[in-house]
């Protein structure tokens, strides 16, 4: 799978280039800003334009497989390895971090939230840029690892130093919450070395990713395979964040600065769901059958749950930050029933989620630029104070609420459709259950987002804002903003670009469960 | 000539671009107050394709049967004869494919039926492996829907650029008037279900955008979000019928779905699990219940006219509301094998249908908003609509959705030419009298009047006519009650309503025209360009009842030709016939009964108010019927039902308990295992209670916290402590060891 | 040859070491009582480098005499110390640092 | 007894080479004495020098050995060098360069004796590097006192300082009395075994069954040297000698001191006490368990810097205990491609390499920032990013790094004790593992008190003087005597102190004074934390060649 000539640096520059961009900008002294926001959207761009290389590059015949791999040594003492590799899974999820991270950035450039101290914001950008990035395109479980912490700090002190009220408490709860994850996630991975086995039964002993899915748990018993997953569970399920654990998101989200959020929504949450798919379900098949139903609970849950906290919120920020968790329950709906069309639902999930998630985040960021409060009951009239902002706001409910022709539909419907005819023997009846409770989550989501707009956009503005001027949004904000929307309609009428992409994987990883499953 | 039938991917495009233009180069480029000219050209070139559309497939079918069944008999050897075709092209399971050659292809002796044409673009979206196509299916229906759509929509947008001129949101207006018209066309000829459901949910975000056209007044924009949501309940059903469909039959495709199931009841093709159909009927009809205002889920539609009058003209009682009408004559083997409407004398298409058209006439009654009249007589008709489609009598629905379409048009347009004149109120009481200052909003909405209520020799007289007589024929073979024929009760109710239907039409007449004027301001005629679209619409709710004359009125000018022009062309008998769906020979006398009810209703009407005959101020003497009356006037009160119980109770208590729960609950398990830790912590005695300062809800970490606060009491600070310690530790280990070991 | 003897007064000699070094308050006395636990171990030495008869008993001995002779040193230097900045060598009063 | 034994005695021949390392270290302690006599005020200047090139210079021997990699016993076993031995002095010789580097101007800055204190340091030293290849009762405890004697008196080096004294009297008295204990143990090894060699005593413990005399024997060993690595529940003289301590001596107590003992407790568990694995493992399972979550949940509670690193410095003892838990069910597996002989083993020498650097880091910045705020609060870190972001940057780094986040060193410390515990496919040490996680968790509770201090806060109005600090009180109370123009304060300072109210003076942030060496001392660590995340082949590979010469 070894690429040659440039395809076989495309990755490396991928994850490195913002890790050197912010290099670069230490040594720059922080009094000159506008060469350290050129320095940050440089690189950024820099890496998207690699980004593009990738996407023009890339072998869409067989997208199942990786490309553009990389392997080289890196810790022989515990075989580590150096692998990066890219197939239809990672694409999309990588282009979409490749995006977002220049959009923040253009956005930052007049949007430098208290205290200020731009280079260290866009610091830490690149650096999570660097993390993120490398997550979904590493091959080695280590390697994944390792990026999959780096983005732990940059985020904490993002949460820390600019965030609201309540960020010592939030950030350090966001930590905590996902450290503890990782550090089970971790002890997985080292049970995975050990005991994984091929078919034939003799230990592999590898962290390499692809070795390790296609030997496919190889004969371990199912106990021992529910036990390492329960592991990974913690890990990604925290990260995602899945029901029960996700008390830390609304915190981390309504504390955070916006584009800390807007990252956050965009792509630190797929780092979780993308984890499950990359790792947890082909490396353990037995186990994620084990653990399903249990997901797939858990998931509607979320949904509903999701759904009625956004419903009793008062915060504009803190309803979208719990929209997140009702979402991100479709995803592992999706992923719990171990389809392929179920999982190919829960990527364009994610990235739809990414694209309208951060977008209504944006939104956020600048209402509460222009009012100084996101007291959902104190806004108003944000059609009329400044319509433009106020149809943007428009289209990315509409969006986030699953309309169809605009991207969210595409991770919604499909993924409720997975669950009629679950996979790998699951039971049918308590999936189509989860089915039906998944499409009224439909209609709940459409309450709370139109209760938002209607509240914060529709009727008149409150007398209180009489003599403010609510500028309309300003040539930062459409340069950010036009590539999401765009992107929310292009996705929505052409879902084949995504579909495309993971097809192939997706099938790949069900049959191999569904073999798995089925030969034990 | 088949061009227009296989690129009919422009027809919405060329709306959509004309949203797109008016949207983006609405104020800058174009100008405000000319956008109206671009929404216009836009439909008028629509239109003209629809038509072209309707000739070449007219044409098509013309190719493919040489051959026109005008009764019983002859329809059902062309039902067999047609088998054979569907079966033969249903074999090799490359219908669309056999769709592009003409439709010969499959006919065996010359008795064909007539294949859609079915062109679509592969790799839409895939999964597991499968392709999903994106397409179009042009047909009879579609072709139909098509014509009414793009003329009603012409008109509307004519009527609208005087009546909406100066609004402060012109631009928007026009802009959301094409991307409906895009939608509602890219919905009827969707080719397959996903497409359906985009085109379903759009049309519902336009009627939202334009309820709530006048966003600053909160009941607008509370009618919007409840029309919203309320179709968003109904998806519910769309969704879960649509990934049963999908599940069973493993296509979205609509062709491939109809025809599977025409092969099965045919016995030569795979048999569908019965229940799957009937589930996904159920399921689906939730959604009609929404999407078409059925009752229970009616609600909304009256609250809808809260949007500008042309725009209830077009959507809430033209276009839109009629989609679920459209999905069930679609995806019509589904519900007639899922209801087994052949065979059953009740089933629960025809009961809600009945039952919404019969409630609906009696709110009908008890409103003095004429819009509101009109909107529950809207509700009534859709009911009639749904009961035909119950009852097996798919022609008469589709015929009648084709004439409700023009006349109700008419009179939403003449309601809101009124109000254009009379102050822009729409109550009743304010009116009077205005036949004299408005003769020809008078005359066209006298006449829509006299076709709804379905007097001869109008429109509304014909279809209502087949639906009744669908009731009462229903399919072969299948029993009759009493003299009532199949459907006893789904004709009681189309009879009741028929009367009701009249009576309230003529209330509405009396309070608006007739009387002295008692309004304020001096009423006046509107300008040309409102009424010469009432004019063209009156006009057709006089002849649009021509389009299925059944063949005796017809024999005697030997225009037999002419006859059962929407059953022969409309309707998609290449799906139909295969589940033996057959046409009910015409009954004299049944249309007499329904002439009968409709004159008598006017009667009535007529003696209560003109001759003021009858029990005046019932009401107040009487408090039965007063009780009655503010039942009507609650609309049962089911809204008290939905906003007051269910959405309240969701979205206050079980929300803020979900709330609570969230901050309460769920983290405090966190916090109990923290409280573990801090009890472990506590058997070193009196430090802890000074512990848990910085006291987070993550208490794992207070727990913890304590827990170290607990043990520096180990650290006293005494050199010889520690050493005792050491010592201890050492001595007490040893002895475990020795002990253990 | 009374190895068991030898091992018990090691051990009593050691037991009273350790007595001494977590009972007494006076730093002096301390340091005089681990010296007593050294010679516990010295003794200890002695006697199994006889049974065993090999001479590194004996030597290792000698390198423990030898070190305890720095240690105490050291020790007796530092609580001097103490004594300058505290006029005390009460080792339990030394407590400035705790928790 | 037989005189025969004595008169046999031969002086056996000396491999110089071997000895090279020692050797130098002897003569450069030797001469920075001489120096100090010959010229004595005017020889301050050039003594760190001095000191500091003398432990480049003794590198050089060891380079030449490793390179020539045989393995070189002496005194029958009694002493050997190998490469196990090697790359462990190598690392004493670096973490007592970084030592010095850190020393220079506190020492200078303080009144102290300046010249015997680079002296005591190479002594202390000397005592490690020979702890690296002792193989034998009689050196290992030689050793152990060379090293410990001088840190005693390091530990009580302001011998104005109440803190000081104290700190120097508890390390001092728990030192001595935990090898008596353990003194008391290698005289019943030695009467069970017959002979002071590592290979003897092996060969005589595996035939033995766990008779009380064995476990008592082994126990009270290996207490002594849990003692040197501060194991709960023999830390307790940790926390107050490092907070008493001057700083640099207790960065090179919680480093160097602590890395001898698991030199020690290496050589000790792998080669003597082999046969007894039913007596180790369990032993240091609890201690392990015991050590990191004690550790931990106190370090949760402290407020003054130096004592929090105490503690942590404590609860990652128990880190790299936990592999000896499971210290003979490694063998099993044999890492791939390479010849270590087992997991535990590769991952305590590992843990201990890449502490070194980290913790030393650690200190170096608390010593850097107290230049400035005079204090130990970890209150007083507030708004440190926004004055200094570089050294807040750094602290950050080795913070993570002691928290085990990638991509710090730290995380691979970690990461080799799960994949030793795993490694060992036992119950015991799956549930140890997951222990280690949890443990890893709460760790970070205490590091991010500090993080967010640096980052989140705004810089204090005023800072808590001297109170609790890490150790400097005198330089704080000299200053603080400026500040407040009270010179009585200063004498009996300690009195104010020992009621712990706080001295709280006006505070205004700045740059920080940095001096050369400091930098150094910095930039040393940083680079090598970073790096060893990065790339941790690097000391996975000193983890590769520091296999043992086993048995005598």
């Amino acid at each position: 799978m070894d690429a040659t000539g440039f395809d076989a640096w495309a990755l490396t520059l991928a994850v490195f280039l913002p890790a050197v961009g912010a290099l670069v900008m230490m040594a720059v002294p922080r009094a000159r800003e506008l060469e350290l926001k050129m320095i940050a959207l440089g690189a950024s761009l820099a890496t998207l334009a690699v980004g593009v290389y990738l996407l023009f590059a890339f072998d869409y015949g067989n997208a199942g497989t990786l490309q553009f791999g990389v392997h080289k040594g890196w810790i022989d003492a515990i075989n580590a390895d150096y692998i990066l590799g890219l197939d239809g899974l990672s694409l999309p999820l990588l282009i979409l971090s490749m995006v977002i991270i220049p959009l923040c950035v253009i956005y930052s450039w007049e949007h430098i939230p208290e205290p200020g101290n731009a280079k260290a914001l866009l610091i830490l950008m690149l650096i999570l840029a660097s993390g993120m990035n490398g997550t979904f395109v590493a091959q080695d479980l280590i390697l994944f690892f390792v990026f999959f912490e780096v983005v732990l700090l940059p985020m904490y002190f993002m949460i820390g130093v600019w965030g609201g009220e309540n960020r010592r408490y939030a950030s350090l709860k966001f930590f905590l919450f996902t450290l503890f994850g990782s550090a089970l996630m971790i002890v997985s991975f080292v049970a995975l070395y050990f005991v994984a086995t091929n078919d034939a039964g003799a230990a592999l002993n590898t962290f390499n990713m692809s070795e390790l899915a296609a030997a496919a748990g190889g004969d371990l018993a199912r106990g021992t395979q529910a036990i390492i997953f329960a592991g990974l569970f913690m890990g990604f399920g925290i990260k995602v964040p899945m029901f029960p654990f996700h008390t830390w998101l609304p915190d981390a989200h309504t504390e955070a600065p916006t584009v800390g959020s807007v990252i956050l929504a965009a792509i630190l949450l797929k780092l979780g769901t993308y984890g499950f798919v990359r790792i947890a379900l082909p490396f353990l098949p037995e186990g994620a059958a084990a653990w399903a139903p249990w997901i797939g609970l858990l998931a509607v849950i979320g949904i509903i749950y999701g759904a009625l906290g956004c419903l009793a919120q008062t915060d504009m920020k803190r309803l979208i930050a719990f929209s997140s968790v009702a979402h991100m329950g479709f995803v592992m709906l999706g992923i719990a029933t171990l389809t392929p069309i179920g999982i190919n639902a829960a990527v364009f999930g994610m990235v739809a989620h990414g694209i309208i998630t951060g977008m209504l985040f944006f939104l956020a960021g600048s209402v509460k630029e222009r009012y100084h409060t996101l007291e959902i009951s104190r806004l108003g009239g944000l059609l009329k104070s400044a319509p433009r902002m106020g149809w943007i706001l428009a289209i990315s409910a509409m969006a986030s609420l699953g309309l169809p022709g605009l991207a969210g539909f595409w991770g919604e419907f499909p993924a409720i459709l997975s669950a009629y005819e679950p996979g790998a023997g699951l039971s049918e009846g308590l999936f189509r259950t989860y089915m039906v409770i998944a499409a009224v989550g439909t209609v709940f989501a459409a309450g709370y987002l139109l209760w938002l707009f209607q509240r914060s956009a529709f009727g008149e503005p409150k007398p209180e804002w009489e003599g403010h001027t609510i500028a309309d949004v300003n040539r930062y904000e459409w340069a950010a903003w036009t590539p999401l929307i765009i992107a929310m309609v292009l996705f929505g009428w052409v879902p084949g670009l995504i579909f495309g992409m993971v097809d192939d994987v997706s099938i790949g990883i069900a049959e191999s469960i569904s073999a798995a499953v089925g030969g034990s | 000539m088949d061009w227009i039938l296989e690129n009919a991917f422009l027809i919405p495009l060329i709306p959509a671009v004309s949203f797109l233009v008016i949207l983006l180069g609405g104020r800058s480029v174009i100008g405000a107050e000319r956008v109206h000219k671009v929404g216009i050209t836009a439909v008028g070139i629509v239109w003209v394709l629809s038509m072209l559309a309707a000739v070449s497939w007219i044409t098509r079918v013309e190719d493919s049967t040489s051959y026109k069944s005008d009764d019983a008999e002859h329809a059902q050897i062309a039902v067999n004869e047609g088998l054979s075709a569907a079966s033969a092209g249903g074999l090799d399971g490359e219908l669309h494919l056999a769709a592009e050659d003409d439709g010969h292809g499959a006919d065996g002796g010359g008795y064909a039926t007539t294949e859609p044409v079915i062109s679509e673009v592969d790799g839409w979206w895939s999964s597991s492996g499968v392709d999903f196509a994106v397409g179009t299916l042009v047909d009879g229906q579609t072709v139909l829907l098509l014509i009414v759509v793009t003329s009603i929509s012409l008109l509307v947008h004519i009527y609208s650029s005087e009546y909406v001129k100066g609004d402060r949101r012109f631009v928007h207006y026009y802009a959301f008037l094409s991307l409906f018209t895009a939608s509602m066309l890219f919905f009827v000829m969707a080719q397959n279900l996903v497409q359906m459901i985009v085109g379903w949910e759009l049309v519902g975000v336009c009627s939202f955008a334009l309820i709530g056209h006048w966003w600053e007044e909160r009941p607008n924009t509370d009618a919007a979000l409840k029309a919203f949501l309320t179709n968003r309940v109904g998806d519910i059903g769309l969704l879960v019928g649509v990934i049963i469909l999908f599940g069973t039959f493993e296509t979205f495709s609509i062709d491939e779905i109809n025809t599977k199931i025409g092969l099965a009841s045919q016995g030569s093709g795979p048999h569908p699990e019965h229940f799957a159909l009937l589930m996904a009927s159920i399921a689906l009809m939730a959604a009609v219940c929404s999407k078409s205002g059925q009752f229970p889920l009616h609600t909304w539609l009256p609250d809808a006219m809260a949007g500008p009058t042309p725009v209830s003209a077009l959507i809430h009682a033209a276009t839109m509301v009629v989609a679920g009408v459209f999905m069930i004559g679609r995806l019509y083997p589904v519900f007639f094998e899922g209801f087994s409407i052949g065979t059953s004398s009740i089933n629960l298409m025809a009961f809600i249908g009945g039952f919404t058209a019969l409630i609906g006439a009696g709110l009908a009654f008890a409103q003095w908003d004429i819009k509101k009249v009109l909107a529950y007589s809207t509700v009534s008709q859709l009911g009639y609509m749904v009961m035909a489609l119950g009852v097996g009598a798919w022609t008469a629905a589709m015929f009648h959705l084709f004439t409700h379409a023009f006349f109700k048009a008419c009179l939403f347009l003449g309601a809101g030419s009124v109000s254009h004149a009379a102050h822009h109120t729409f109550d009743m009481r304010e009116m009077g009298g205005l036949r004299k200052h408005m003769p020809h909003t008078y005359k066209t909405f006298v006449i829509s009047t006299l076709a709804l209520a379905g007097v001869f020799p109008f429109a509304g007289f014909w279809s209502k006519d087949e639906i009744l007589l669908g009731a009462y024929e229903g399919q072969e073979g299948a029993g009759s009650f009493l003299f009532l024929g199949q459907y006893p009760l789904m004709l009681i109710f189309g009879c009741v309503v028929a009367l009701m239907t009249a009576a309230y039409m003529t209330r509405v007449i009396w309070y608006t025209f007739w009387g002295e004027y008692r309004g304020h301001g001096h009423p006046h005629e509107s300008p040309k360009v409102m009424t010469v679209p009432l004019w063209i619409l009156a006009v057709m709710a006089v002849v649009a009842g021509a389009f299925n004359l059944p063949t005796p009125v017809l024999e005697w000018a030997g225009l037999e030709g002419l006859a059962h022009l929407v059953q022969t062309y409309a309707e998609p008998t290449h799906y139909l016939n295969a589940i033996g769906l057959s046409h009910p020979p015409p009954s004299f006398w049944l249309a007499l009964v329904g002439l009968g009810l409709a004159l008598a209703g006017i009667a009535i009407t007529f003696m209560y108010f003109w001759r003021n005959a009858g029990p005046h101020g019932l009401t107040e003497r009487n408090r039965y019927a007063k009780a009655g009356y503010t039942f009507l006037e609650q609309k049962y009160y089911l809204d008290h039902l939905y906003t007051d119980i269910v959405v309240g109770s969701i979205k206050r208590p079980i929300a803020r308990a979900a709330n609570w729960f969230n901050d309460n609950v769920i983290d405090k398990v966190v916090n109990t295992a923290g409280e573990g830790a801090r009890d472990s912590g506590r058997w070193i005695y009196r430090w802890i209670d000074q512990g848990t300062i910085d006291n987070t809800v993550n208490a794992l970490g207070t727990g913890a916290d304590s827990g170290g606060q607990g043990l520096r009491v180990m650290q006293t600070g005494k050199v010889q402590n520690y050493g005792s310690l050491l010592f201890g530790t050492a001595a007490v280990v040893a002895i475990v060891f020795v002990i253990v070991l | 040859m009374l190895l068991n003897q030898f091992l018990l007064l090691g051990a009593l000699l050691f037991a009273v070491g350790v007595y001494g070094v977590l009972a007494r308050r006076n730093g002096v006395m301390v340091l005089m009582s681990i010296e007593l636990m050294l010679n516990a171990v010295n003794l200890n030495l002695v006697a199994f480098g006889l049974q065993h008869d090999v001479v590194s008993g004996q030597v290792f001995a000698l390198f423990i005499i030898a070190v305890a002779a720095a240690e105490v040193g050291v020790g007796l230097a530092i609580v001097l110390l103490l004594y300058r900045n505290r006029k005390s060598i009460a080792v339990d009063e030394f407590d400035l640092m705790k928790g | 007894m037989n005189l025969g034994a004595l008169l046999a005695f031969v002086r056996p021949d000396l491999d110089w080479h071997a000895l090279a390392p020692e050797l130098t270290l002897l003569v450069v302690g030797t001469l920075v004495t001489v120096v100090d006599i010959a010229l004595d005020d005017k020889a301050k200047r050039i003594m760190p020098t001095l000191a500091g090139i003398g432990l480049l210079v003794t590198l050089v021997p060891i380079l030449t050995l490793a390179v020539d990699g045989a393995e070189r016993p002496m005194f029958g076993g009694a002493y050997v060098v190998d490469d196990f031995s090697l790359v462990l002095k190598a690392l004493f010789i670096l973490v007592g360069y970084v030592v010095v580097l850190m020393s220079v101007d506190y020492v200078r800055e303080g009144d102290y004796y300046e010249n015997e204190y680079y002296t005591l340091l190479l002594t202390s030293l000397l005592g490690m590097v020979m702890m690296a290849s002792s193989r034998d009762l009689v050196s290992v405890f030689v050793a152990l006192e060379l090293l410990s004697i001088p840190a005693y008196m390091l530990a009580a080096w302001r011998k104005g300082g109440p803190r000081s004294n104290e700190a120097g009297l508890k390390y001092y008295l728990m030192g001595v009395f935990a090898s008596a204990v353990m003194l008391y143990g290698m005289s019943l090894v030695f009467g069970v075994a017959g002979d002071t060699d590592f290979g003897t005593i092996a060969a005589a413990l595996t035939g033995e069954g766990a008779s009380p005399i064995v476990i008592v024997a082994i126990l009270f060993v290996l207490i002594g040297f849990a003692f040197k690595v501060s194991a709960v529940p023999f830390h307790t003289w940790a926390p107050d000698t490092y907070e008493g301590a001057p700083t640099p001596v207790t960065a090179f107590l919680s480093v160097a001191s602590k890395a001898a003992g698991f030199v020690a407790l290496l050589s000790l568990v792998f080669v003597a006490f082999e046969g007894a694995a039913d007596v180790v493992q369990p032993f240091f399972w609890v201690l392990a368990a015991v050590t990191m979550t004690v550790g931990n949940l106190i370090a949760l509670r402290q407020t003054n810097i130096v004592r929090m690193l105490a503690y942590s410095g404590v609860a990652q003892g128990g880190f790299m205990l936990a592999p000896f838990a499971v210290a003979f069910e490694g063998d099993a597996w044999q890492l791939p491609g390479t010849d270590i002989t087992t997991t535990p083993y590769f991952a305590i020498v590992v843990y201990a390499v890449i502490y070194a650097f980290m913790n030393l880091g650690a200190f170096s910045v608390v010593l850097a920032v107290s230049r400035r705020t005079r204090s130990g609060d970890i209150s007083s870190y507030g708004g440190l990013f926004s004055y200094a972001p570089g050294m807040a940057v750094l602290m950050t780094l080795f913070l993570a790094a002691l928290a085990g986040i990638p991509p710090a060193s730290g995380f691979f410390a970690k990461f080799v004790v799960f994949w030793a515990l795993v490694g060992a496919g036992t119950p015991a040490g799956w549930v140890l593992a997951v222990i280690v996680a949890v443990n890893a968790v709460i760790a970070f509770g205490y590091y991010a008190r500090v993080l967010q201090q640096m980052w989140f806060e705004p810089v204090p109005e005023t800072v808590a003087l001297g109170v609790d600090s890490g150790g400097d009180d005198e330089i704080d109370l000299a200053e603080a005597a400026d500040v407040s123009a009270d010179h009585d304060e200063h004498g009996d300072a300690w009195l104010a102190t020992e009621t712990r109210q706080a001295t709280m003076v006006r505070f205004t942030p700045g740059k920080i004074p940095m001096t050369g060496a400091l930098a150094a001392a910095l930039a040393i660590t940083a680079i090598a934390t970073l790096a060893l995340g990065v790339l941790p082949g690097l000391v996975s590979h000193f983890g590769d060649v520091a296999t043992f010469h086993f048995g005598g």
